[in-house]
């Protein structure tokens, strides 16, 4: 009865997606991070999909930072998603850190494991 | 403004205290009819400020058995909530005598969400973080002080 | 179970804080993801024995100036939370001693509502009422301690 | 922009309803016993509605008992009323101390009114 779940989503195949839901700080960031090793692991794109979260801090961008970052490196996608109604706790803070374009952020995961698939991971590196 | 607070929560800084302090701020914001986005920002800032406690103040992690504390005071008065929190650790460094490298975002986002804040060495040694949130604003905190402005560039951002 | 709190609440005692207690701890529960009604119960509890701070624990209502504390520790383990109201007051005198009638519901309320109770004088001088909740319950505890048979009677009651 | 109002309300002539919203103990008991006085003082029945109040404690309590008392020494209507689906925060503490006969707690508004303009105040005193 996990209230701040993070699990892999399997379903698309050759996209994984990283489903984060509630609040997520310090606290979970370790887990976060493992979960994301675990998804590049798998060698295809990630999806990391931020929609069913309520609060997401710097640690937890940090760990988005960090594993866009080695995608990148080994040239897979990975993109952000979230939901038509982003909660303050999640909006505020790519707003204004400008990361939307950086990470990137996909308006809904359908659409992001899409781009993940054609291999898109964020504005120019 | 009297500095007596008007209440004190104290914890150890550990990672879980974290979201204790950011929920028990919300309930109580919550009693005092806040604004939405306003408590949104505060919970954020907050988050930031005991991150820090927990990340940066104590040298070793608690290894040593001593107690690692994380203080947070509100105090409210007329203008709004002013949340201070407050560790007895080594106090802040200089940049060169960190050694993790880590992304820097904490003390922009308290600045930027924020409608006031002071960074300063606590009584107690230590440090001590200061965030002022109004009840009403009348223009959004992050415009006057946007994160870039702050020194913080997202990483590969087009410049 | 360490006797050091999880976290630790303080304020003046005044009746705007009896609230600022209950949402700290609504929040906090939140993120324990404790039972509703066992919330529900914490609460009720909470506040009463924190009323009896702000009601009969200091003498003078604070008119001396000096600081009328309200302390609220939280202590988390296995079985449940664990919540400690204690003050620095005058301690509980023998029931002649009272001067204003009231309806005496506040310990009854507290030992019905709660796994495990009990008042004691605190180390500080004052009275120190600890209510444990279990996470989970094989029972209603109010089926165990009936109101009634603390020796509250409803007023007017056909007896 | 009080988030736990007390206010009165005249619309049912003969009975006035005190309408109390939100959380409630020993901060606003006093707002309510001034209420609760100013009810009285219309001299017809008084009726408290607790339909939108999510929590209230011992003090609560107090008040109202006292009120219904001078109701009944002035042979006055009192009754307390509650919506179809109670909070855990109101109906419990009403549950466990045996407060529903004696109040008396009745379910509806409507049905609270017209008991208190028949002068009902409350099982046996
Ligand atoms: N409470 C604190 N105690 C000691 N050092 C701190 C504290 N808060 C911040 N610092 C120092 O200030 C630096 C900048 O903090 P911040 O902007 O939050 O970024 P980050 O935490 O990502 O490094 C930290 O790296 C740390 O060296
Ligand atoms: N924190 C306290 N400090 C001093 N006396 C207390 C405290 N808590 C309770 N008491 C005493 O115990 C009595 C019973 O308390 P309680 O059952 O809550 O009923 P009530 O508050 O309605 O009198 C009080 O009247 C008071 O004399």
């Amino acid at each position: 009865m996990d209230a701040n779940p993070i699990v892999l989503d399997d379903a698309a195949g050759d996209v994984v997606v990283v489903v984060v839901e509630g609040e997520h700080d310090i606290y979970t960031a370790p887990t976060l991070r493992e979960r994301l090793d675990e998804a590049l692991g798998r060698g295809g794109g990630v999806v990391v999909d931020l929609t069913a979260a309520t609060f997401v801090d710097s640690s937890i961008l940090g760990a988005l930072l960090d594993a866009r970052r080695r995608a990148q490196e080994q040239a897979r996608g990975f993109v952000v998603s979230v939901g038509a109604e982003v909660e303050p706790g999640v909006q505020r803070i790519l707003d204004i850190t400008g990361l939307v374009p950086v990470l990137p952020v996909i308006d809904g995961r359908e659409a992001a494991i899409s781009a993940a698939r054609d291999g898109v991971s964020g504005s120019p590196g | 403004m009297t500095e007596r607070p008007e209440v004190r929560l104290t914890m150890a800084a550990l990672p879980e205290g974290v979201g204790v302090v950011r929920q028990a701020l919300a309930g109580m914001a919550d009693a005092l009819a806040f604004d939405q986005g306003v408590l949104a920002d505060m919970k954020m800032a907050v988050t930031e400020a005991c991150t820090n406690v927990v990340v940066h103040a104590y040298a070793d992690d608690g290894s040593d058995g001593t107690a690692d504390t994380l203080e947070v005071d509100l105090l409210a008065d007329e203008l709004g909530l002013t949340v201070v929190v407050r560790d007895r650790g080594s106090g802040i460094k200089p940049r060169a005598a960190r050694s993790t490298p880590a992304l820097g975002l904490g003390l922009p986002l308290i600045a930027a969400l924020s409608d006031a804040f002071e960074v300063r060495g606590s009584s107690g040694g230590g440090t001590e973080v200061r965030m002022t949130f109004h009840y009403m604003r009348d223009a959004d905190p992050v415009e006057s002080n946007p994160i870039g402005e702050t020194g913080w560039v997202p990483p590969d951002r087009p410049t």
